[in-house]
């Protein structure tokens, strides 16, 4: 496969973080506490920064109206197991890894560690290595690598920095995590051996694979696709595999959380987006109604549950359960529409928790305290804060002129086309999230603040500054998707054409000539 | 060299093809030259000489040996002595492998020896000898070869077992471990015999070609000597049932030679089971394939699951190389090219993971080498961050996680699996990894959380939900607390460390320890991210398979 | 001269047996070498029998090296345990199980 | 102008944006002002726009004006929907008079908010209100209106909850939140299945292209279903039975909201809506018919318990409920016309008791408690006055403007057929009695009898005398009291040049119901109206003016409106809280117990296996004797079984 580019972007966007990791652990603690954590913070926001300028170079580079791969990228890497350092980007991919670039800089500036800043820095540039090399590996193994390499960083954030109960939820989360990817690995190389029994090559390549595999009886695909699926799961997380969230994201620090919900999170319905529908179709076609069911009780689920937390960011880690929901259900829809919404909601998602789950650490760093019962009133002393987490939740909750309306319309309306009754429940799921967020509003921000509560600080000019880039996104996908959609679109077309020529079957269409709802089997 | 040889009369000489015995000649020699010289001088040798000249000879031996792969690739494989040795990429893969393993033990025993005051060249010969024991079982040509490659890597390292002559549990081990080998050495030899009553040959070629030839498949005699041999490789792999020896000897031999043992031993039986199984006794295959079968996955489970339970870190690694025995098993059980490939790979991989952890764990067993509860290892990483770094990252690395070579070899035995259609193996092969990954990031956890048990509230609990399933699990059963056993003294070490805490004894980790330290961790990432010299190297090995 | 080989193999696995019987049996160390040694001669016996049953000398020379192999274990192994029996006198194999589970 | 609609709601949204940016630095009072300002330009805009519609005739006076494409067209689906705004008759009527009354009512904040810390944010609010009405009622399309839909939302949730350190003001406001994303449940599925039907979401009434230009096309089923599906929003948004109860708790947030929001502009959005799509309702009988019973069931539920209530806005509160119910009677019946009659008429009228209320309010520092009024007629001459006129006006008495929007309703039902025996219009003339009672009970009580404030302590103090409210604050009310007596000049019939509300008529498509009442049968109804209303006026003042405690009258029914707070508490609130819990707690038990259950039972295999591991090396030996027999006796079974 030929390189599209001469300047290696792809490899450059993981090379960057990885390489300035290596350079922010190896600043000498010689030089002193203070001189040594300014060192790192700068070594860390240059490497997140120039990451962050390369990825803005890429969008603006990213041809329209293309739904291929672009700025593809093949070299061997370990030819004598079919491993190839294949990369590429795509519509689906592209905002992901924009957003991943986004996200990091300002869980940096936001989450910012008292204690041996140098490690924190580094794993974090570590992480976004490994999560930009996820989003952008066109090769099993090597998406395998950057999967799996996540944990570490992950596991080593919550742990070493996280609150009281670190090292269970770490643990829980790398045990469960690391579990769901070994059913990932041997599909993996299950999906190779298939291939290489046809055709004799053995290779990783997803394009490669996809030709093969796409053709494969509908027993294997679907046994094929439950193990991806395990670890795509389990990552996102999906109902009812989503026990270690709570936890894990109680205890992260801060920049730690809003990676794992925004970010990683988005690993699994990428992983499901990438690879169930492109390698197994029949499957998918077969089973997208368990997954549509799946995803539906976890709207529900998750919104029911969050209702009875009393601790905000186990609120969140419920609240998160029912958004993955939607793009899971936007996802299967298997409309055009519907995976659309998926993808724009992916992104939409990661900037609204990365946003609550930053103001929520910032309460905890003031109030020592996530606990809806031990906050009160905090919109008299921090109304800026108060304001901020006004703008998301209300992006959380779906509200029009915001990004989260925009993804959840298409979710829902592309669903309705092919799975009527699935949208119609999952449309419930709208309301109870008002419910808890505006109870876990009212209890934080409203009331008559006393004691500590009524001193909080507002928000300090550096919160401020990482709060503002997330608003301005905010508002702006609500009121301009159209250069995310555009972009996004065709290669959605082209991926849910590909498995209906697979599977024989149509995406519904609209208007009063065509059939009834739910024709597709 | 092979040239000038072949060009002498076949029937003057035997056809001896040096080059594919030089390296363990190498190693050989260097034993002996050790001996010789320390037992001319008046005064003992200074272990730094000692210890130069094991890594020179081992360095030698691998020189030699990668000539001899170079040497295969250019002019194909061959036997020599008679038949008795092959030189093929398989040897020479594995003679890279031991020799590189001898480096890295020679160094550690260097830094565990002075840290203990052991003076004397011992440590060293019998390291050098036993290797070339194993070197000798990878390129055996013939089962008698193989049982003598055996008994020199099993004889060598008895002796090594019971090195710490100040501790009761370094007896203990070395006694069991050589009862044990005795046993399972004899049941080996009753193999040979039968496959020689059977077969009329002891020759591995011959064999292959014979049942090629006759129709033997119903032969019970054969099969019974199969099985036989199954046992006695089984035993040195450590694989269940055969692996009760493996958690005692791991425990109680001075730690560098634990590290040795588990990687070296482990080299020398799985190469030369593949070879005999694969290669000789390929065509009955569907015979012994459901047996492999069994033993790996109970290799596996049971590995994974014990150690789960334990509270001294030595044993729970031995418990985890039981556990990756299994693993390599894998690539047995599939029977082909790939999956030799596979556990050529794995045998690789973890070698130097196993050097390395034993390595920091003979580092902070402290003097006497008795320390070794996993409380030993809390808030390790403030007081030695690049010794908790380095054996984090090996534990990590053994869990399978990218980029390190640990990953490597899971992806190459599941890929080597899935072709042969084990699934339901690859599938517990995989849980089982899961399990394992667990007590691997116990000790992760244990040595990031901060020291001291009376830290703040959260630190301390922290520590103990981490540690508290390991106790619970004790407390219910009998009172088989690992930690320091039913030793007389237990309670007063226990209380002893309980009370120094972090504040005990600074750990020094010795130089030389530390060039072993970084050349494993380096081997472990460096082919971990450049994963094809590795890979391209197992699977040419394989490739120049003889026959 | 006229007792099939097959005899001689069954008189081998049966001295093989009595070995492996007495290892699990017998405490005393010594008496266990002793055992494992019976089983290597067992082997032995098995191997000539056959080699002669064959008429391949092959067979006969493996003895040659798998005696000085039990010897040279006999050598390592006494030595272990008199290292051992310096300290506890008298001891049985059941005495040693410092370590276990 | 036609083609710069857009100007209109971006002259407040551009306020709302200063006022965030700079809201603190402006202050009190230059930040009501400008948000007077930007909302009066609105105002004015519309007007000019007004002027442009009338000039032009037949399809000219349906302009959409495309902002930008907001989402881009999806492959396959075709799904696109455009930032556009539809310039029509009815939206412009909307607009004039949501702008007017915001801009009188806006004025009127500044007096009244005067003090309030938060003073810039009040208009801030205010103003993203007036925007996201506009929005809302000039949304091109049903995703547009959507957004103007939910943006009223959120802003009268802030409104209501403006003073939140007070529990019950944040609670109103949460729950008029949640009231109504229940009831957008309606409006999104409504869109999904237009959007699956037709095609697209956009209006275009007069076969623009729309889907209300396809609605005879659609299958009957359909047309039911999205008219149904919108009328849940409706009655979420406009407080209809059930949905109700959010409007009387809403009144915890400042009059000046309660005038504006809940009871002139937002509540009657959901009215908007119904006459908006009033050419699919027009052919969906059981629509209809669905619309009208809730309506005037509402109307005469919501005057019931207006009739019990101690609260002067609660009073207010429940007429407006009852008011709406009178709007959907009328569109059920096909009567838009007489439904944006009566909004409009009400908006007026109400807006004025309103503000007249917080006036009283004001004057009397926050006592809402008419039974502890009395008398304030000689304090506050002004206030006493422009609210008689409203009350007159509410009450249905000619000549003012509310006689003549209700009659017109009630004249429809009563020629509708919708419903058989004229019980539409029975229930809606018994509303109409129990308004003109409740509406004079509370100005009796308010304005005459004895001045019972004085007897109330608060706080350890007797309260000030009530002063007369500033001139910012009784200029709005003089001018509503005259738009609420020449309102009803809106629509006398066929006599002037122009009739504002016929024009009307194209919007809501050939199926709309047309009246055709003689005229003297016009004339008889008209008569028994008043009769009703004074009967009801002069009963309320009868009963009302001397005594101030009458249980009987007040019967706990009515008070706790029909109890349908406890109703909703224990069939939604109660078990949904249990059924969180219980949620919550099988999370904790039942999956993530069996995830630990399975690290459990591994940790338990673990412990159980080591014990095999007894120390004693012949049993080892054993193990490995055992191993080999097994392994024996596997390949003996081997050779025999072959």
């Amino acid at each position: 496969m030929p390189n599209d580019n001469v300047f290696p972007f792809l490899s450059m966007l993981i090379v960057i973080p990885a390489g300035f990791a290596l350079v922010a652990a190896a600043v000498p603690r010689t030089m002193g506490e203070r001189a040594q954590r300014v060192m790192v913070e700068v070594v860390g926001a240059a490497g997140m920064l120039s990451t962050l300028a390369l990825a803005v170079t890429m969008a603006i580079r990213f041809k329209l109206h293309d739904g291929g791969f672009q700025m593809t990228s093949s070299h061997q890497w370990a030819p004598s197991v079919g491993v190839s350092w294949h990369l590429g980007i795509d519509g689906i991919s592209l905002f992901l890894v924009l957003m991943t670039a986004v996200l990091f800089p300002l869980a940096l500036l936001g989450g910012r560690v008292k204690r041996n800043p140098q490690a924190h820095v580094a794993w974090l540039l570590l992480l976004e290595a490994g999560c930009l090399g996820s989003f952008v590996s066109l090769d099993l193994v090597l998406f395998f690598v950057f999967f799996e390499l996540t944990l570490v960083p992950v596991y080593f954030i919550i742990a070493g920095w996280g609150y009281a109960k670190r090292s269970q939820a770490a643990v829980k989360f790398f045990l469960y995590t690391f579990l769901g990817s070994a059913f990932l690995l041997i599909g993996i190389v299950a999906v190779a051996v298939i291939h290489q029994h046809q055709t004799g090559v053995l290779t990783f390549d997803l394009p490669a694979l996809e030709k093969t595999i796409a053709g494969t009886g509908t027993a294997t695909q679907i046994l094929l696709f439950l193990g991806f699926t395990a670890a795509f799961a389990v990552k996102a997380p999906i109902f009812p595999f989503h026990t270690w969230s709570p936890d894990a994201y109680a205890e992260s620090p801060t920049a730690g959380v809003v990676i794992l919900s925004a970010v990683m999170a988005k690993l699994g319905t990428y992983g499901i987006l990438r690879f169930d529908l492109g390698l197994f179709p029949r499957a998918t076609v077969d089973l997208a109604p368990y997954l549509l069911t799946l995803g539906v009780v976890g709207i529900l689920y998750g919104a029911v549950v969050a209702c009875a937390q009393r601790d905000l960011k186990r609120l969140m880690a419920y609240s998160s359960l029912a958004h993955i929901g939607f793009i899971v259900l936007g996802t299967f829809a298997l409309t055009t529409q519907g995976v659309s919404g998926g993808v724009l909601q992916m992104v939409n998602h990661g900037l609204v928790t990365a946003a609550l789950f930053l103001l929520i650490g910032w309460i905890y760093e003031r109030r020592r305290s996530s606990q809806t019962s031990e906050l009160r009133g905090l919109q008299r002393p921090a109304p800026v804060m108060a304001a901020a987490f006004t703008l998301a939740m209300l992006a959380s909750i779906g509200l029009p002129g915001l990004n989260g309306f925009v993804g959840e319309f298409l979710i829902l309306s592309g669903t309705f086309l092919s799975h009527r009754w699935w949208a119609v429940v999952a449309t419930f799921g709208v309301v109870v999230a008002a419910v808890y967020l505006l109870w876990a509003y009212q209890q934080v921000f409203h009331h008559q603040p006393e004691g500590e509560n009524a001193t909080t600080r507002d928000l300090s000019w550096r919160e401020g500054a990482v709060m503002v880039p997330l608003v301005l996104l905010i508002v702006f996908l609500g009121v301009y998707p159209k250069p995310v959609l555009d972009r996004i679109t065709p290669t959605i077309d082209q991926l849910v054409q590909s498995v209906d020529q697979a599977t024989g079957t149509t995406q519904p269409g609209t208007g009063p000539t065509t059939a009834a709802p739910g024709s597709r089997p | 060299m092979t040239a000038l040889l072949a060009a002498t009369p076949a029937h003057l000489t035997v056809k001896i093809a040096y080059l594919s015995i030089l390296p363990m000649l190498a190693l050989l020699g260097g034993a002996l030259v050790i001996l010789v010289w320390s037992s001319l001088l008046r005064r003992p040798l200074e272990t730094v000489w000692i210890t130069s000249l094991t890594v020179l000879a081992a360095t030698a031996a691998l020189v030699l040996s990668l000539m001899q792969y170079f040497d295969v690739i250019h002019h194909g494989a061959h036997v020599a002595i008679d038949g008795a040795i092959v030189s093929d990429g398989f040897s020479a893969f594995v003679a890279v492998l031991v020799s590189a393993a001898v480096v890295v033990a020679a160094l550690v025993g260097d830094g565990w020896l002075q840290q203990e005051t052991i003076r004397g060249p011992e440590f060293h010969v019998l390291v050098l000898v036993s290797a070339s024991g194993a070197m000798v079982m990878g390129a055996a040509n013939d089962l008698i070869v193989v049982f003598l490659g055996l008994e020199i890597l099993s004889i060598a390292l008895y002796v090594l077992a019971a090195f710490n002559a100040r501790r009761r549990q370094s007896g203990e081990a070395a006694l069991k471990y050589f009862v044990l080998g005795g046993f399972s050495s004899a049941v080996f030899l009753y193999g040979i015999a039968l496959v020689y009553g059977s077969t009329g040959t002891t020759n591995l070629p011959q064999i292959a070609s014979y049942l090629a030839q006759n129709y033997v498949l119903h032969n019970g005699m054969l099969l019974a000597g199969l099985a036989l041999l199954l046992v006695g490789f089984g035993f040195k792999a450590a694989a269940v049932p055969f692996h009760l020896w493996t958690p005692d000897v791991y425990q109680g031999s001075p730690s560098p030679v634990t590290g040795f043992m588990a990687a070296v031993a482990k080299v020398g039986a799985f190469a030369a089971l593949l070879r005999v199984f694969v290669s000789s006794f390929g065509l009955l295959r569907a015979d012994w394939q459901p047996a492999v079968w069994v033993i790996a996955v109970a290799s596996l489970l049971l590995g994974a699951s014990v150690a789960l339970v334990q509270r001294d870190i030595k044993r729970m690694l031995a418990y985890s190389s039981i556990n990756h025995a299994g693993f390599i098993l894998l690539g047995l059980q599939a029977g082909s090219t790939k999956g030799v490939e596979g556990s050529l790979y794995y045998l690789f991989a973890y070698s130097f993971l196993a050097l390395g952890s034993f390595a920091v764990i003979s580092v902070v067993g402290g003097p006497g080498d008795g320390r070794h509860g996993l409380d030993r290892y809390r808030g390790l990483a403030r007081r030695q961050p690049w010794l908790a770094g380095a054996l984090a990252l090996f534990l990590v690395a053994q869990a399978g996680i990218p980029p390190t070579t640990g990953f490597w070899a899971k992806l190459e035995v599941l890929q080597a699996a899935a072709g042969a259609h084990s699934y339901a193996l690859a599938v517990i092969a995989m849980l089982s990894a899961v399990i394992a990954g667990f007590f691997y990031l116990r000790v992760v956890v244990l040595m990031y959380s901060p020291a001291g048990a009376t830290g703040d509230g959260a630190a301390t609990g922290t520590i103990v939900d981490t540690v508290e399933p390991a106790r619970a699990v004790g407390d219910e059963g009998e009172p088989v607390g690992v930690a320091p056993g039913g030793e007389a003294g237990s309670g007063a070490v226990a209380l002893l460390e309980a009370d120094t805490g972090e504040s005990a004894e600074p750990l020094v980790i010795p130089g030389t320890t530390g060039i072993a330290l970084a050349l494993c961790a380096g081997a472990t990432v460096v082919l971990g991210i450049y994963p094809a010299w590795l890979t391209d190297f197992a699977h040419q090995a394989t490739l120049l398979f003889h026959p | 001269m006229s007792v099939p080989y097959q005899w001689d193999i069954v008189l081998s696995m049966l001295l093989f047996s009595i070995g492996a019987v007495g290892v699990l049996v017998r405490r005393n160390i010594l008496v266990m070498f002793m055992c494992i040694e019976l089983m290597l001669n067992a082997a032995n016996l098995a191997f000539v029998s056959f080699a002669r049953h064959l008429n391949d000398v092959a067979g006969q020379a493996i003895v040659f090296f798998v005696l000085v192999v039990a010897a040279a274990e006999v050598v390592v192994g006494l030595g272990i345990v008199v290292a051992m029996f310096r300290r506890r006198r008298g001891a049985t194999a059941d005495d040693f199980h410092l370590m276990k589970g | 102008m036609l083609s710069h609609a857009y100007l209109i709601p971006l002259l407040p949204l551009a306020g709302f944006l200063v006022l965030a940016l700079f809201g603190r630095r402006i202050g009190e009072p230059w930040a009501g002002w400008l948000g007077t300002a930007t909302v009066a330009g609105s105002f004015v805009l519309s007007l000019v726009t007004y002027g442009a519609l009338l000039g032009r005739t037949g399809s000219g006076r349906e302009v959409t004006d495309v902002v930008y494409n907001w989402i881009p067209a999806i492959p396959h689906s075709g799904f696109q929907v455009s930032a556009s705004l539809l310039v029509d008759p009815l939206s412009m009527t909307m607009v004039l008079f949501v702008t007017g009354i915001s801009t009188l009512i806006h004025l009127y904040s500044i007096g009244y908010m005067d003090g309030d810390g938060d003073f810039p944010k009040f208009f801030l609010y205010l103003n993203l209100f007036v925007a996201s009405m506009l929005v809302l009622v000039l949304g091109g399309n049903l995703l547009m209106t959507f957004v103007g839909w939910e943006g009223v939302g959120v802003c009268s949730y802030w409104l209501i909850s403006f003073w939140f350190g007070r529990d019950s003001a944040a609670s109103a406001g949460k729950k008029a939140f949640l009231y109504n994303r229940v009831a957008d449940v309606g409006f999104l599925l409504a869109m999904f299945l237009v959007f699956e039907r037709t095609g697209t979401l956009s209006y275009g009434s007069a076969g623009g292209g729309g889907f209300l230009g396809q609605a005879a096309s659609l299958p009957p089923s359909t047309r039911t279903a999205v008219c149904l599906l919108l009328f849940l929003a409706a009655a979420g948004k406009s407080a209809q039975f059930p949905l109700f109860p959010w409007l009387a708790d809403a009144m915890e947030g400042p009059t000046p909201v309660s005038a504006l929001i809940h009871a002139a502009t937002m509540v009657t959005a959901g009215v908007y809506l119904m006459c908006r799509i009033g050419p699919l309702l027009s052919l969906s009988h059981t629509a209809q018919l669905v619309v009208s019973i809730v309506g005037v069931g509402t109307a005469f539920v919501a005057a019931s318990i207006g009739c019990a209530q101690q609260d002067i806005k609660k009073v207010l509160a429940y007429s407006t409920v009852s008011q709406l119910g009178y709007m959907f009677l009328a569109v059920g019946t096909g009567a838009y016309e007489a439904a944006i009659f009566l909004m409009v008429a009400h908006a007026f009228f109400k807006g004025l008791l309103f503000l007249g209320a917080g006036s009283v309010i004001h004057g009397l520092h926050d006592e809402q408690d008419l039974k502890r009024m009395g008398n304030l007629r000689r304090y506050m001459k002004l206030t006493f006055w422009t609210v008689s006129v409203g009350v007159v006006a509410i009450a249905g008495i000619p000549p003012l403007s509310g006689f003549f929007a209700k009659g017109d309703v009630l004249d429809n039902a009563f020629a509708g057929s919708l419903f058989p025996w004229k019980v539409m219009w029975a229930v809606g003339l018994a509303t109409a009695l129990l308004t003109a009672y409740y509406m004079t009970r509370l100005l009796v009580l308010a304005f005459l009898g004895d001045d019972r404030w004085k007897a109330v302590v608060d706080g350890g103090r007797a309260k000030k005398d009530p002063h007369e409210s500033p001139w910012v604050m009784t200029v709005p009310l003089v001018v509503l009291a005259v738009l609420a007596v020449v309102g009803g000049a809106l629509n006398l019939p066929g006599h002037l040049s122009f009739d504002p509300l016929r024009w009307l008529a194209p919007v809501f498509g050939p199926g709309a119901f047309e009246e055709h009442l003689s005229g003297s049968s016009q004339w008889v109804l008209g008569v028994v109206d008043a009769l009703v209303a004074l009967v009801g006026a002069g009963v309320a003042f009868r009963l009302w003016s001397r005594e101030t405690e009458r249980p009987a009258l007040e019967p706990a029914l009515l008070q706790r409106s029909w109890y349908l707070d406890e109703v909703t508490d224990a069939t939604l609130g109660r078990p949904g809280q249990a059924l969180a819990r219980m949620a919550a707690s099988f999370d904790t038990r039942v999956i993530d117990g069996a995830v630990t259950g399975v690290a459990r039972l591994t940790r338990g295999a673990g412990s159980g296996l080591r014990r095999v591991q007894t120390g004693y090396v012949r049993q080892y030996a054993l193990g490995i004797t055992v191993g080999l027999v097994v392994l024996v006796g596997y390949v003996t079974f081997l050779a025999v079984a072959r």
